[in-house]
């Protein structure tokens, strides 16, 4: 199987983003397809943290604490950025002001759900942060994972076994094998990462993937 | 009217056993650092923390759940990286946790200071964090009712204030800090610049209106 | 009877607003209150149309059409002053954060209901504005009228007649004749106008006045 | 990302008869007078105008009304004095009216802009304003559920944008247009001043976001 590597899957999904969208990216992979925007193009980030027009990483000893990403990365302002407080900046997310949200998830259903805030493991304190005002608020909802977990079980799967983030949201999924939308009929196949075969991807997945 | 506060000493002193605290902040940015360690010095205990994080390392809120002084945790986001102290209180069962999503979180502390009775929000509908709670649907979507979100005191970190009260903030710091300050009986602020003058009207972010104390703790962390 | 002047009935009220006070004048009789500080007192003014720290009236020739007071009269910034919008305004005045209103009104009842934006005349289309919200919100309300319409009818009721704005909120009444408190049992005699009479105000007073 | 317009005209060519149109402005701040005159140009009639008053004189809305485009009006406060347009139109039975609350219109067009499906006021409640609508008592208090309000464009007055459209605001000029911004599919701000160079993002009153055209129009009313 070909595998593509997180840079190579974050400049895939990079390609679908239009010239003139507003994106969140969630935190974790999705962050790093800012790197990957394609020439010419101009893209505007927001960090539900309170800041429109994301800029880069702040060369080394310009770093400022208080000026940071929702991943708690430093950042810069890019031209024609603006700040704000919370309450405001979850007004853009859950009013539908955003165009374009980039998720990592646990899991992913063929009628769109998604699980991507608390596994079944109690060990763990749950942790939600703004996930669930995202996929709902955010028309086009991408989520870019690994195909399978790391014991090979799959990720994108008939029904949801996690807690659920949101119910039947997700537009697209990246995966590092293959492009899927997520269509009336379930999965659709848009496109295999070169050298794959819709039998092999398959094989990987627990719903059934529509071509 | 002069709402400058000599030290944080006086900043917090009002603050009583079993009290619920906002604190404004989010990752690193806003946190009034030198506030909380006054707090620690104070002695209040059993407080109830509404923040979006439980802290991290020794800093911060971890300092409080280290000491012991929280009783209930409400944030959206408990689980950061290095955010050891509140994994062991809440593995101990020492505290108790109410998780709500960080969208609704930021609306029903502005619930609060608005005078919302309640509002219907899409977020967490159908999930599990939406249990328990009433709901309905509307054109074909669903939303749950949440209800507001008050405090006895607001921590606050802002930029600079002026003597009425009115703060401005710098870059990612605003984050949850002036609507926590609508939704507490008593606001206070620690800002790096007390100004002499007042601020600009057109540049003020936060109306004096709901800032009952500001400190100046000129450290940016 | 001794009736007050509208700039007289202006100073009293204004003697009753303590130091500090953030303060919502209703248009009207209310906003020459203003005018009446007593010595040594600061009073911060709020406009539900996005100020707080209403200054003076501007000097001639000065005026800007952006500044201007919920009674669409130009104005100046007092220090301390701060912009805000609509949405923000209305925070303030439902939330609990300012002290007192002085409002006029059409009828105060006895149970301290008011009604101050509606006559059943049908002919006038209805326009309410922010008198709601502000007797909701603010815990203060003072009202300041004439104790009696022209034709000498009481407006101090054992009832409302006319649409309400507000149930059961008004504090204190201040009018020409008297000034008298909301209290649990009714209209409570603050003060008379120097030279009335408790039985002449009565005889003017639909509702009982307790002393 | 350039959201500059050449000229009134085309920031009002997309408006349809029967659309549903916010107007910013309180008083004589923050009325787009520019873009209300093009929009009589453009001819657009049987309109819903969302806005704080009617219209004065033959100024503002109130040339709408007098050349007969508007068929509802949603206000708090249509009886300015002068507003003789308004009153005839009403009188003579040709427009709808609905009288909202001023705190209510303006939370309501919040909600559209913020996703919320509804919300608890204790404003109105026990009045005839609130008549037909659902309430509620909590802890002893009334509320009134009220319902969000969208439109298809907002039309707004600003101080000033650069090219990504954000904009500041003069005195008491933001009123309605910052919320308005947020609830209308299309918005469209005429400003004193297009800036070559972005707004410093600590000034941003409305972040371009919300703002889907803006168009230089140097005339402070």
């Amino acid at each position: 199987m070909n595998s593509l590597t997180d840079a190579q899957l974050a400049a895939r999904v990079a390609r679908d983003i239009p010239d003139g969208s507003y994106v969140n990216l969630g935190i974790g992979k999705p962050t790093h397809v800012s790197s990957y925007v394609p020439e010419g193009r101009e893209i505007i980030y927001h960090s539900e943290n309170g800041i429109i027009g994301v800029g880069p990483t702040p060369p080394e000893g310009e770093e400022d604490f208080e000026m940071i990403d929702a991943s708690k990365r430093y950042i810069t302002t890019a031209p024609g950025a603006a700040f704000f407080e919370h309450a405001d900046s979850f007004a853009m997310m859950r009013g539908g002001h955003i165009d374009i949200a980039v998720l990592g998830a646990y899991q992913v259903a063929e009628n769109g759900d998604i699980a991507n805030w608390a596994t079944l493991d109690e060990k763990f304190p749950p942790a939600v942060g703004g996930a669930m005002d995202l996929v709902v608020g955010v028309p086009t909802i991408f989520v870019m994972m690994r195909h399978t977990n790391r014991d090979g079980t799959p990720k994108l799967l008939r029904k949801c076994t996690y807690p659920l983030t949101g119910l039947a949201i997700v537009s697209r999924v990246y995966t590092d094998l293959a492009v899927l939308d997520l269509a009336p009929e379930g999965f659709r196949l848009v496109e295999l990462t070169p050298g794959n075969t819709l039998e092999e991807v398959q094989a990987l997945t627990d719903a059934k993937i529509h071509s | 009217m002069d709402k400058r506060l000599p030290d944080l000493a006086t900043a917090v002193a009002r603050i009583e056993d079993g009290a619920r605290l906002m604190i404004g902040g989010f990752g690193s940015a806003g946190i009034p650092f030198g506030l909380i360690d006054a707090l620690l010095d104070h002695g209040a205990k059993g407080l109830t923390v509404i923040s979006n994080n439980a802290g991290a390392q020794e800093t911060g809120i971890a300092k409080l759940l280290k000491e012991g002084r929280v009783a209930k945790v409400i944030c959206s986001y408990p689980r950061s990286p290095g955010s050891i102290w509140f994994e062991r209180r809440y593995e101990a069962g020492e505290i108790e946790l109410e998780v709500v999503p960080q969208g609704t979180l930021a609306e029903r502390i502005r619930a609060a200071g608005a005078g919302i009775g309640g509002f219907l929000t899409p977020t967490a509908y159908g999930t599990l964090l939406a249990e328990g709670k009433e709901t309905r649907v509307i054109d074909g979507r669903g939303y749950v009712m949440e209800l507001p979100l008050h405090a006895d005191v607001a921590l606050l970190r802002a930029d600079r204030a002026d003597k009425w009260g009115n703060l401005t903030f710098h870059g990612t710091a605003r984050n949850f800090n002036p609507v926590m300050a609508s939704a507490a009986k008593y606001a206070v602020a620690e800002v790096r610049e007390l100004s002499d003058v007042p601020l600009d009207p057109e540049r003020v972010v936060t109306p004096g209106i709901f800032v009952q104390g500001v400190v100046e703790y000129g450290v940016r962390p």
